[in-house]
This record gives C-alpha cells, structure tokens and sequence, in this order.
C-alpha cells in the first residue's frame, strides 16, 4: 500500500515539475503522522499511510489554488475536494488525487495509540474515496446502514435535559477557533465572528456569545460538513462537534436527500430547492 | 398584583405578502397581541438564519419568519430558499435545547389580515403556555 | 301531492355523502355534470337514474331517489366511467359505496335479484374456499323464478365438462373461519360505534 | 454624527386614540442622537410635512424618522418632504405605529404605546446606520424585438413602428400571419379572416421602421431594461433572400409532395414552398426532411447506405435568379434592444391524446382548425366541405366541444375560451354551405361572453337549425360509413348515441410547444402549462416580473382576436413609454459585495432569480462575485445566503437590521 | 438453456369448471417457455365481482389471502382472469392503508407486514415478458385477430398495465405469433360480465356490439384473457345470434390457446373442442390445423 502510494507519487513528480505532493510521513514521535510537503521524485520515500493518518489534507490545497498538487486522501477527506470543487474554489485539473481505502483511523493520546478507531470512523458509511485519480487498497463496499445513535440518544431526551447539555459543551469553549482553523469549509477571507461591525457574536467568551458562535459555525456548516471529524479531534476542551455536525448531516440527508461532497456537480441544498416539498415531519 | 409573562416575539415580514398582511390586519382593525415587533425586509429570503439566531441570543422567546405563500413570492422563488434554510434551522435550534415551537415558518398573503392576526395570537399563546425560557 | 314530490328540497350533507366521500377519498363536489359517465356507461341506456344523475342527488341530498335505484346493482364495475371523468371522480367507486351504504337496508323488488345472486354467490364460496358454478346457476334460477336463464347452453357446458356437478373445495376451510373472524370484527366495531354516540 | 429628527403622527385620533402620543415623544427625546422628537395631528398633511422640513433646516437634521401609518402607505410621500428639505431621500425610517400598533392593540393603551415607543427606538437604530443612496440612470436603446408573427406581434411591431421606433419582427414559421391565417371566418361578424389579416401583413413587409425576420429563433437573451443583448438564429432556408424575387417557378415545379403543416396534413405542398398564397415574405424555403437533393446529400454523406435517392434539384435548375443555396447554414444574428414584447401565440390541441375519441385514427374525426381549412376557398378542397375518408359531402356533422379544455384527468382543467364560439360559427357556416346540413353540438355549459356573441350564438339556434346537446361525450367509434358519438342528453338525463358523417372536436388552445423554454431565456414565469404569467391579472396584464419585457396575446392564456390584438397595441405603448425618454432611473435598493470578503463560492449567482449576479477576477486573481445593479431588483436572497458577509442589501443591510433587533435588549 | 422464470399462480374458480381450457393451456404454454407456476394448495375464490359489494374488508381480505401466499414465496403473483386480477391488484394497492391492514390482518388471523409490495400480474404480461422465448414452429400467418381486453386490464389507472382506451400488450403478443391484430374501437368495452345471471339482455346487448364490431373491422376470430368474457363471447354466441337474428360464428379463442398453436403445441392439447364456436375450421382454411 505504501509503495504504491510511493510509486504513484514518484510518478506524478517526475511528469510534473514544481509540483507538490501533500502526504503523510511519520512524526518524531516515531509513532504518529504528520503532513509532509514533498516537491522532489526522490523524497517520496518518506510518505507513510496508517492508521494513524488522522488529519484531513484537503484543506491544504487552498493554499495551492491553481498550483499542480498531488495529494494522499483517505475516503473523508476526498469528499472535501469535491466540496471545494463545487463551491469554486479549486479546480480538477490541477489536482492528482491518491485516493486511499481507509482502514479507520486512530487517534494517539499520552504517547499511546488508542486501541478504539475514532468516533466518526465507528460511523463512517464510506470506505473508497468520493474522487480519485489513483485508487491504492481494494474498493470496499459502503455500509448500508446509517448510525446515527449518538444523534438520537440527544434527540431522546428532554428539551431542557439537551438545553442544559449543550450549555455546558459550549460554556467550556474557549474561542480558540481550532476547530475553524483545521476546517476544509471553512475559507472565509473573514469570518462571521471577526466581523466588529455589525457584531455578530460579542468578543468575549461567555455563554452567550458561544452559543451563537458555535451554532453560526455548525449552521454555516450545514450540507457541507463532510464528516471528517478535524474540528472536534483538535478541540482542546473536548466540545463533541460532531455531535452537531451530524444533526445537521442527518436532517439534510432526510429533508434534501443530499449528502455533501459525493460528487463535485451536485447543487447543494442551499442552492435549489423544489416547489412541491414541504420539509415539514410528522411531528 | 398578578405578574404575567409577556413573551418577546421578533418578525421578520416579506415586504409584500405578510408585511402588507399585517397592515391589512390594522386597517380591518383586527385585534391581536401587542407581544410582536416587526422587521420589515424585502422578501423572506433576505433573513439570514443568523439574524434568528441572534435575536434567540439577544433573549426573543419567539421568531416569526412569514413570507408569500410558496409560488407567490414577489421574487419569485425567495420563499423556496427561506422555507430550506428555516425548514434545516428549526431541527437543529431544538436539538439544541431550542423548542421547535419557537421558531415559526409561516405564509401570510397581503389579503390575509386576519390569518396574521390568528398567527401572532396562537403564537403568543403557544410561548406564554410554555413558559419563559430556560436560560 | 305530486308537485310535492318533484319539487327538490337541496340537503347538500347526508350521511350517505359523506359515506360516499370517505369510500372514494373524493369530494363529490368536484363533478361538474357534464354527462361523460352516463355517456360511456354501457348499461346506462337501463338505468332510471342515470350515473350523472347519481351524483347530482347525492350533491342534492336525494336520498330517497338512491335507495330506491337500482343503478349501483346494474353497474357492471367496468369501470369506464371513472376512467374517462374529465374531473377524475372515481364514479364506480360511488356506485361500490352505494351499494355498501345500502346492504342492509330491504331492498326494493327490482334490487331483489342483484342482492340474491351476490348473496348466493358468496354462499358458493362460503365454505368450500372455491366458487361453484352450477351449483350457483341452480340456485340462482330456482330462487329468482328465471328457471330458463341460461338454459340454452347449459346442455353445451355439461358436453364440453366445464360445469363441475361438485363444488371444488380448497384445503383447508380457511374461507369458513374469514367470515367468522370478519363477523366479529364488524360486530365489535358497530359496538364501538354505538359506544361512542 | 448622526442627528436625528422623529416626528410622531395622530393621524386625527387613529394613532392618539390607542397611543399616548406625548409619552412616546418623551421617550424618543431621550433615544441615541434623536436632537428633536415632537408631534403633528397630520404628519402627511402640508402644514404636516412643512413642520419636518422646516425642523430637519432648523436642527441640521440629518436622518429622520416618522412615526405614523405603514411605510406602504405613505414612504413615498415622505421620501419626497425630506428630499424637498435638502436630505438623500433614503436617509429616512418610517415606524409602523397605526397599521402595526394603534389599530390593533387598541384595547391596551399601556401596551400599545409601549410597543410604539419600542417601534420608534428599532427605526432610530435603523436609521443611524442608514447611508444616502442614489438612483442611477441608464439609457435606453429606442428599438423592439417582438417575438412572434401572428396577429398579436403583427398589431404591436406596426404600433410601435408607428410611433417612430426601430422594430425587429422575429417569427419562427416561414411567414408570418401565425394562427388567424389559417382561419377561414371570424366570429361574430363573419369577416374572411384573410381579408382583414393580409393587409396588415402586407404593412409591416412595406414598413420602413420594421424589420422582418422570419424562419428564426431566439438563441440567447442577456442585459436588462432598455438594454437587452439577443442572439437569434436564423435558421438555413437553402434559399438566398438577397437574389430570389419570389417568382414562384421553384414551387410549381418541385416533384416532391409532403403533407402540409398549414392545412393540418389535409393537403400537400412541395418541398421547396411558401405555407400559402399570401404568404409574407412571398419567398420560398426548402424543407430539409423531405427535399429530394437534400436526402442525395445525406446518402453520399452516409457513405452511400441504402436505396439512392433521385439527384433532383429541379429548382436550382429552373430558378431564373441562382437564388438556390444548398451549402447555407443556419446563422447567429446578434441584435441590441431596449425592450421586448413576447406574442408567441398559441397551437391547437393535439386530440391524439383522446383515446376515447379514435386517438386521431379517425379520418372522419377532426380538429376545428382542420375544419376551417376544409372551408376555406383557397384551403385543400377549394373550400367544398368533404369527409377526409372518402370524399363525400357529410350531411349530418356533429360537434364535441371542451377537447383539451376544462378537462383535468387530460391536464387541462382550463377553458379555452374559443371553442365554444368558433363552434357556433362553424355550423352556421356548414349551413350556409350546404342547407342540407344537420349539425348537433356537445357541449357543457355555452360560454359567449363577448359583444354580440349570445346574438351570434343564437342564430345557430334560429337560422343555422344547430341542435345542441348538453353532455360531453364518451366515445367516438366508427360502424360502417358513419362515425357514432356515444353522449348524454344531461337535460334529458338519457344516453344518446349519434350517427354523423363527420365530427369535428373543439379543440382548445394550449401554449407553443417551447414556450417555456423561450421563457426561461427571457427569464420571465410560465404556469403549470407553460402559459406566460403576467405581473399582475389585472391592473399589469402585458408586463412581466422582468423590466422591458412584455407579453401579449394567447402566449398568456386563451384569447380571441380582439383581445390579442388590444394586447398587441397595450404592449406596443408600454413599449413607446418605455422608450419616451433616453434614460432609465433605477431603484438604488440593490445588492453590493464586498470584494474582500467575497470568497468566490458563488452561491448567489446560483440562486440569484434574476441572473443578477456574475463573477470576475480581481487584480489578485480571486474570482468574485459582482452584482449588475440594473437586473438587481434588490430581494437580498443572496444577502441570506452569503456566508462570509460578503454581499449586503442596501437599505436592509446586516447592520440595519441587527441594529433593529438590538435595539429592542439595549 | 433458457433460465427458469417462478411466478405463483392464482388459477381462480373458473379455472376448475368454466375455464378449463385456458387453465390448462396456460400451465401448457408456460412449461414450454420454461416458465414456472406455483401455485397455491389452499387458495381461495377472490371474491369477484360479489364480495366488495357486500363487505369492503372482505372484498380486500380474499384476494389478500393469495397475496400472503406470493409474498411468502417471494414470488410474483400471476392470474390468468382478468377478473381475479383485477382485485388482487386492487387489494395490494388497497393494503398499503395502515387501517385496511390492520383489519384485514385481524380477518385472515395472521399479521401482514408493513410496507408490503405485492407485485400482481396479468398473464398477458408474463407472456410478453417473456416472448423471446416462443420458438415459432406455425406463425399465424393470415389469421386477423381481435384482441379483446376487456374493461378492468387498463382500469383504474392507478393499478393499469396498459392503457384504458388502447391497450396494446395483447396486440403486441399477436403481432409477435405472426398473426394480424386488427384495429378495433372495442378492445376495453365491457362485455356485460357477472349479469349473465341477473341482466342476461345486458349481456346479450354488450357481447353482441362487442362480436358485430370485431366482424367489421374484418377480425377472423378473438383473442380472449378472462374466463367471464370468454363464457359470454363464446358460450352465449349462439344464442345472442339468435336474439339478434345474425350468424356471428367468430371463433374466441384464449390467448395461450393462440401461443400454445403458434409454439406448434399439439393442436390436441390445445383443447380446441371445449369452444362453442368451433375454430376448425377456421384453422384448417388457414393452414393452421
């Protein structure tokens, strides 16, 4: 798997000079990943792929608008391309995506590996990339079933038992903005929160003021999260983002049948709708 | 003294359905209560979700976006957009502990004085029956 | 006496419209008389009240006029009316509601034939699973007086084998215990019915 | 530093009656930077409207807001009092406290001056935030396209030409005349349709302002009022306008025959033909589906695949003037416009989809157009009525009408308005044809609103002998030589069956096949079956949602030749008004973007209803979006959109409106 | 080797007395084609046209009782009357009411699934389905047919497989045998059907427009999909002849009677002598027999 990934990479350098591969190479730790940027055919041999390749590169690809760029992406993450192909903001051509079957992914904490694969992978639906170039690893069937437990176990308990649970997510964040930071949809010139005129959200951090942060930043989220769980793994207070990220998930699934980044042509549910539907559930 | 709770409603009426819909209200002298401040804009499709949710943060107990019946809208199809956007806002406000009943999508036509009124009072009451909210 | 019988006094919310309604999913209101059903009927040219003019009495509340036609046991259920509506009102369905509405009222002499056939009908089939055709043929002209009916080609069917003298029987009497279990439910729903006025 | 004047109105006692309008000029003396708060008994009145003026010179007032009825009512009004004070009109806010407040809560003072006061302070702080905004003028290019050549875009082309404008008269079929030359009589006064129609054909061909452009299509249509930007296709004719004189040789002498679209299959026509006699332009086109050389050509081209069909060109031989282009192609014209009126017309229902009916097998079971081609003089038979099948001259004719109308389970419940008229004029002409001609009609209900229609109706009765027969009809089947009609006599309440010669459906109008199509080029509304939808039924009923763009005729809904025609001419002086100044004025509430916000996701150029909305590279080679403010017609769906901010409404800007909100916890 | 098709079968009351020959020539015809036909040991009349006009509930809960049958065997329904077909087509439209279900469930004593989706055939189209498979040993060449539908094939809409005026899958079928179906206004007329008891002038008048009309649009014989039209086409013949004073003689044959000849089944296990109207000679002028 590696040495195909190596391979292809070598490949792709060698046809296109000042080019970049963004991939994954092993940290000093010795045990975890990092991104790594290789612009020469012979440095390939750095480029790992593991279960411990947690962080979604396609963000990085913003930086490279317009630049040839090669890049390693696991099934997730893929789904980001698309979602920045389809709002304009890179274009295909350009891009060489190695697009990875995906094992699951672990997260390390306190010099150890955890022995559970992450959260989003427990839930995970789609196992080959949405987009690729180069398919390494055999195609995996997609789970037909969707998980949504952990959606429906806030869904299950009472209005003030979920207001009075959100409330204490929200009132431990920090406003370090993270979870912005290390989103693929997130690429305004400026943000709704650093705007002082008008005020959208106070500056300082207090309840208030994060719950309308936190909900502007999943709503502007929403049929557009593409489930790659960046912005709750670097969430130094441990808010599960997620946890919001797929309510949305899932109501857009049901009230547009839409699922964001599976394809790059598909107008979002923001950007159509149809006359005849009433979005409107049994209650 | 009896101290009564007197919910906050904040609307945001289309300029040519529910705004003039509720002018009508006036004209016809419809009664209704006086627990709704009005934010005229040009279609319904001109609210952004976050105004919503601003107007939850800044303490409404209520949000009343109405606009032209879905294929009437001045603009043709702002009406569409606005019921997408509130239609995928509501869930998500209640699954955050923000009762879905207290934030309403509803279609007023200019010549619905007395829809209006019927909307503002059962709104009122829904918010006064359930109370201030959990802060 | 007569003048007081023609003249029409409109009752536009009868029971037996609203029965109707709820049978078909539809508001007969939605008919426009405009004749296309008894047009295409083809048993319309033997009716007294002609389908177009069903519905105008059950618009008018006319219910005298229903249960004394015949027009719901003539109708054939080919369904042709209902096909070719410009309104898309399901009329044979209005006649299948009509003859619910009306299965338990006595029927007139001339419905008297319609109700003996359906009723021997599902006798044939009551408790040997499986309709018995000669067995029904008989019955039928023994207790209508048309002893003749059909008679013509009875011999032909006899020469040909396609009249069992038997009446086939489905394993099992599973058709016995249908109607048992359907005789109960619509006695505990009319009880409940009862119950609750 | 703004400084703000609220002058707070009685109106007589309809706001003082529920509003204690002293304590909400109290209240507004003490809101941010109001300088001055008083009250009028009638702020619209003079004496009214004088006192703003007169405050906004004497405090250096530099917004206002007024207190009193509905912003709907009277913001016009009071745009101009301040404007008349030396203010941007737009510095204004108007609080709703009579519609919204006094008039509704007149039961509570307590309450409802509570509100009035919290209706004051939102538009004092929407006000603050206000900016001046400024019209904009754009000229107009004093010329007209009118899309469609039937009677309708005949009438407006010649109104708007006479008025001393340019005109473009673009149609799709060969010649123009559309639908009413194929009519053989008009109701109710029975004028050879022909007689009143060619001359006005012939007008337009001769007028120096109009120029025709027949067998073309509209491709593209971009810009906005007064500055429209078409690209039509004119399609290949295979015949050089510039060189043929229209002698006619060509279509004497083509061998092929091919049935004929303008007699409804009845007749033939050669391959190279113009649809009629009187045809404008009087110059031939070559069918490419049937000409004899032009199915040579696709043979050779197939690499000679099957039977080889005869190398005719017959008419490049014998036309005196070389005018035969076989290698012309179709071409894109592009053509500059200020306003453009849409006549598309209508076509005749397709009775095919009546099973019921024969599904069109008949012979013997035609249309009512088809009708009129038979009587017609210059029409297939030389106007002597005959049965399709066999020749024979029909004696007894029955009529069915509402085919294709008022008919949901076909998908046209509505009526067609036509039918029931033309019907009538139908069997009195049978009559006058032959007196031995028996007609029954099959109707629903007889519809003849219309000067001297129920007169002309009545003569089917009384001279025409017509026998009507209440009760449509459910099937149409053929025994031997005679077509049976299977109906209902509903007055009678029996069924019927009827034995005639001949039947002829009354079939109803529905929209050009592609209406909706040309609508969404123009960007204009069409219904549920493709009809054009109009701004307003009544008080606007040839203007469109789209500024410049006008619609006439049954292109909208089932009209008859009167009401087309006075289509015709209202569209063609909305056009002339359009045009009687050089510039436009445009509303300043439109969309603007920030172009350093802007991300170039283009959200809003894909929801923006009005193509508003297009996108450019900056310096720094971002792509952003950018707003034609003259297509803008500011509803700010893309400002709901926006994520990054990027794109605001002037007038309902973010802050505006944020402001309002605010204003009511601060 | 054709691949093995599976249908359940409903063959219907009729199938045991009246209309035998169809039941037996279906069973014929689709063996050859190699299609299989499982039917139900314990099935039960389908309730037509009596049971719901008496009782809604049991006029759903009879056909209901086959469905239950196809649905465990995971098999598609297939009838060969049109009657029959008709309302199990209409019960498992009926069945998707959860009121109706519930009901129903508690007649037949046994629980119905939710969310059910009964697929109900006519064998009409299971033999265009599966044309394909028709080796044409005797092409009907010649022989012009009139293909009668009858009223319920193309009605309601909702439950159709063709359509209500025109239909045209009979035709189809036809066409493919080698034989000429003619045009005729009268494909989906209604024949009279069950009054043959109670109305027999209904049926006389009907199947007589019916018999005139197929003569002049110049058909040699019909082509027949349900056991009532069928009786009243064909049994009934001769006396509706009779009370209308003309020699019909239009031979109605069943549709897989008509296959099963084309297929060059034996002409004997065809059972051509159980028609009234005897099609030899007919046949034989065709060069058929």
């Amino acid at each position: 798997m590696i040495e195909t990934i190596r391979n292809k990479a070598k490949e792709w350098l060698e046809k296109n000079d000042g080019g970049c591969v963004i991939g994954y190479e092993r940290a000093s730790d010795g045990m975890t990943a990092r991104p790594v940027f290789i612009y020469k055919p012979y440095m390939v041999g750095s480029l790992i792929f593991d279960e411990t390749c947690v962080h979604n590169l396609s963000k990085y690809l913003l930086n490279r608008r317009g630049l040839k760029t090669a890049i390693v992406v696991k099934p997730c993450d893929s789904r980001g391309i698309n979602l920045l192909i389809n709002e304009h903001q890179l274009d295909r051509e350009s891009i060489y995506v190695i697009g990875v079957v995906c094992p699951g992914m672990k997260d390390a904490h306190f010099g150890r590996i955890e022995d559970r694969p992450l959260s989003k992978c427990r839930v995970c639906l789609h196992h080959t990339p949405a987009v690729y170039d180069v398919l390494v690893g055999e195609p995996q069937p997609e789970t037909a079933s969707r998980d949504y437990s952990d959606v429906a176990r806030i869904e299950g308990i009472s209005i003030h038992e979920r207001n009075a649970f959100w409330k204490e997510q929200f009132e431990r964040c920090i406003r370090c903005y993270g979870c912005r930071q290390v989103c693929a949809g997130c690429y305004c010139q400026e943000c709704f929160v650093d705007e002082l005129d008008p005020l959208w959200v106070g500056i300082r951090s207090g309840p208030e003021d994060n719950w309308i942060w936190n909900i502007g930043r999943a709503f502007h989220l929403s049929a557009r999260c593409i489930g790659c769980g960046e912005c709750e793994r670097v969430c130094p207070v441990g808010i599960p983002l997620m946890l919001a990220n797929r309510k949305l998930e899932k109501e857009s699934a049901d009230l547009f049948d839409f699922e964001p980044g599976m394809d790059a042509g598909t107008a979002p549910p923001f950007a159509t709708f149809l006359k005849e539907e009433t979005l409107e559930k049994v209650e | 003294m009896e101290l009564t709770y007197e919910p906050r409603i904040v609307g945001f009426l289309c300029n040519w359905c529910s705004y003039a819909g509720a002018d009508l209200a006036g004209t016809s002298r419809t009664n209704y209560p006086a627990n709704i401040r009005i934010i005229r804009v040009p279609c319904s499709g001109r609210v952004d979700p976050l105004f919503i949710v601003k107007a939850f943060q800044l303490g409404a107990d209520g949000v009343l976006v109405a606009g032209c019946h879905p294929g009437d809208c001045h603009y043709s199809d702002g009406n569409y957009h606005t019921r997408r956007r509130v239609g995928l806002l509501r869930p998500f406000l209640d699954y955050l502990g923000l009762d879905k009943a207290r934030l309403r999508l509803e279609w007023v036509s200019a010549s619905e004085g007395k829809r209006f009124s019927e909307v503002v009072s059962s709104f009122t009451d829904t918010l006064i029956k359930m109370g201030p909210r959990s802060s | 006496m007569i003048s007081a019988q023609n003249t029409i006094r409109p009752r536009p919310h009868t029971t037996y419209r609203s029965f109707v309604e709820a049978h078909i999913r539809q508001s007969i209101a939605q008919c426009y008389q405009c004749g296309k059903c008894t047009a295409g009927c083809p048993v319309a040219y033997t009716m007294e009240l002609t389908p177009r003019r069903v519905i105008r009495a059950l618009q008018l509340g006319l219910e005298n006029e229903l249960e004394n036609s015949s027009t719901m046991w003539i109708c054939l259920s080919c369904l042709t009316c209902s096909a070719r509506c410009p309104r898309e009102i399901n009329i044979a369905g209005v006649m299948e509601a009509l003859r619910l509405a009306t299965i338990g009222k006595k029927p007139t002499p001339d419905q008297k034939k319609f109700r003996l056939f359906h009723d021997l009908f599902i006798m044939s089939f009551q408790f040997s699973g499986r309709a018995y055709e000669l067995g029904l043929g008989m019955a039928y002209n023994v207790m209508s007086g048309q002893f003749l009916n059909m008679a013509s080609i009875i011999p032909g069917m006899l020469r040909r084998g396609k009249l069992a003298f038997l009446p086939h029987k489905s394993r099992g009497s599973e058709t016995q215990h249908i109607f048992q279990r359907l005789e109960g439910q619509n006695k505990a729903m009319n009880q409940a019915e009862a119950g609750t006025k | 530093m703004a400084r703000v004047g609220v002058f707070i109105c009685h109106c007589g006692t309809n706001i003082s009656g529920a509003v204690d309008v002293a304590r909400v000029v109290e209240a507004a003396q003490k809101m941010p930077m109001v300088v001055i708060a008083s009250d009028n008994k009638y702020t619209c009145s003079e004496p009214g409207q004088a006192s703003i003026r007169q405050a906004i010179v004497s405090n250096k007032l530099n917004r206002v807001v007024i207190a009193a009825c509905s912003p709907r009512m009277h913001e016009p009004t009071f745009r101009k009092a301040v404007s008349a004070a030396g203010l941007n009109p737009y510095l204004l806010e108007i609080a709703n406290i009579r519609e919204q407040c006094s008039w509704v809560h007149s039961h509570d003072r307590e309450k409802a001056t509570a509100k009035a006061i919290e209706l004051v302070k939102m538009a004092v702080a929407k006000v603050i935030r206000h900016e001046p905004l400024y019209p904009r003028e754009v000229p107009v290019t004093k010329r007209a396209l009118v899309i469609g050549g039937g009677i309708t875009g005949i009438q407006a082309a010649l109104d708007i030409a006479n008025a001393g404008h340019e005109v473009v008269l673009l149609e799709q079929e060969p010649s123009i005349g559309g639908r009413m030359a194929q009519l053989d009589k008009t109701f109710p006064t029975l004028d050879c349709s022909a007689c009143i129609l060619t001359p006005k054909m012939v007008d337009v061909a001769n007028h120096p302002k109009i120029r025709l452009l027949t067998y073309a299509e509209i491709k593209e249509v971009r810009g906005f009022v007064g500055n429209f930007k078409v690209e039509i296709t004119q399609k290949a004719r295979k015949v050089d306008y510039s060189k043929c004189t229209g002698c006619g040789t060509c279509w004497q002498k083509c061998p092929e025959k091919t049935p004929s679209e303008f007699d409804l299959g009845l007749g033939k026509r050669p391959s190279i033909y113009i649809p009629f006699a009187q045809a404008v332009p009087t110059k031939p086109v070559i069918d490419t589906d049937s000409c004899r050389y032009i199915k040579y050509r696709q043979w050779l081209a197939a690499g000679e695949q099957g039977k080889k069909p005869p190398e005719c060109r017959i008419c490049e031989k014998i036309c005196p003037t070389g005018s035969i282009a076989w290698d012309q192609e179709p071409q894109t014209i592009t053509e500059e416009f200020g306003a453009i009126v849409v006549a598309t017309g209508f076509q005749v229902y397709d009775h095919r989809h009546y099973e019921e009916y024969g599904g069109g097998a008949y012979p013997d079971v035609i249309s009512g157009m088809q009708l009129e081609r038979l009587m017609n003089a210059s029409g297939p038979t030389g106007g002597e009525i005959v049965r399709p099948s066999d020749g024979t001259h029909p004696k007894t004719v029955a009529f069915v009408c509402c085919v294709g109308s008022r008919d949901q389970a076909k998908g046209r419940t509505y009526c067609s308005k036509v039918c029931c008229m033309y019907t009538a004029k139908h069997a009195i002409m049978l009559k006058e044809h032959d007196p031995d001609v028996q007609c029954y009609i099959f109707y629903i209900d007889v519809r003849t609103g219309g000067k001297d229609y129920e007169e002309f109706y009545l003569r089917t009765l009384d001279d025409a002998g017509a026998i009507y027969i209440k009760g449509r009809p459910s099937k149409i089947y053929r025994d031997g030589k005679k077509m049976i009609v299977l109906g209902e006599d509903a007055l009678m309440g029996r069924p019927i069956e009827l034995a005639a010669d001949l039947v002829v459906l009354a079939t109803g109008m529905e929209p050009r096949t592609g209406a909706d199509k040309l609508a969404q080029k123009l960007n204009i509304s069409y219904n549920t079956y493709h009809f054009l939808v109009e701004a307003h039924p009544k008080l606007r009923p040839v203007e469109t949602q789209t500024d410049g763009i006008f619609v006439a005729g049954a292109c909208v809904g089932p009209r008859d030749i009167p009401e087309s025609v006075a289509q015709g001419s209202a569209a063609a002086a909305k056009v002339a008004g359009l045009f009687s100044s050089d510039t436009l004025v445009t509303d300043p509430i439109t969309s603007v973007v920030n172009r350093e916000r802007c991300t170039g996701c283009l959200l809003c150029v894909a929801i923006c209803p009005y193509k508003a909305i297009d996108c450019e590279t900056t310096r720094d080679t971002r792509v952003v979006a950018v707003v034609n403010e003259s297509l803008c017609k500011g509803c700010g769906l893309c400002v709901g959109a926006c994520r990054p901010k990027a794109i605001d409404l002037r007038g309902f800007t973010s802050q505006q409106i944020l402001e309002e909100v605010n204003s009511l916890w601060s | 080797m054709i691949e093995t098709a599976r249908y359940a079968y409903y063959p219907g009351c009729c199938s045991k007395a009246s209309a035998k020959e169809y039941t037996a020539t279906t069973r014929l015809v689709c063996k050859a084609l190699g299609i299989e036909l499982e039917e139900s040991p314990d099935w039960i009349c389908c309730g037509a046209s009596s049971a719901h006009s008496i009782d809604r509930i049991l006029g759903i809960a009879l056909p209901a009782h086959e469905l239950l049958y196809a649905g465990r065997m995971k098999l598609d329904l297939v009838a060969s009357c049109a009657l029959c077909f008709s309302r199990l087509k209409i019960a498992a439209a009926e069945l998707k009411d959860d009121d109706v279900r519930k009901r129903v469930g508690e007649v037949l004593g046994q629980e119905i699934p939710g969310n059910p989706d009964y697929r109900v055939m006519h064998i009409l189209q299971v033999l265009e389905k599966h044309l394909d498979r028709i080796h044409l040993e005797k092409p009907l060449k010649g022989l012009s047919v009139a293909c009668y539908y009858g009223c319920l094939l193309g009605r309601p809409k909702e439950v159709a497989f063709d359509d209500a005026e025109n239909p045209q899958v009979m035709d189809r079928v036809v066409a493919a045998l080698g034989g000429e179906p003619v045009e005729w206004g009268f494909k989906a007329e209604c024949c009279g059907g069950s009054h043959v008891f109670t109305r027999p002038d209904i049926v006389s008048k009907l199947s007589h427009r019916l018999l005139y009309q197929a003569k002049q649009a110049g058909a040699d014989c019909l082509a027949v999909v349900c056991p009532v039209c069928h009786s009243n086409l064909d049994a009934m013949q001769k006396s509706i002849g009779k009370e209308y004073k003309e020699e019909v003689d239009l031979p109605a044959f069943y549709i897989t009677q008509l296959v099963g000849l084309a297929a060059g089944l034996p002409p004997r296990k065809l059972m051509f002598e159980k028609l009234f109207v005897d099609p030899m000679r007919l046949l034989r002028a065709k060069g058929l027999a």
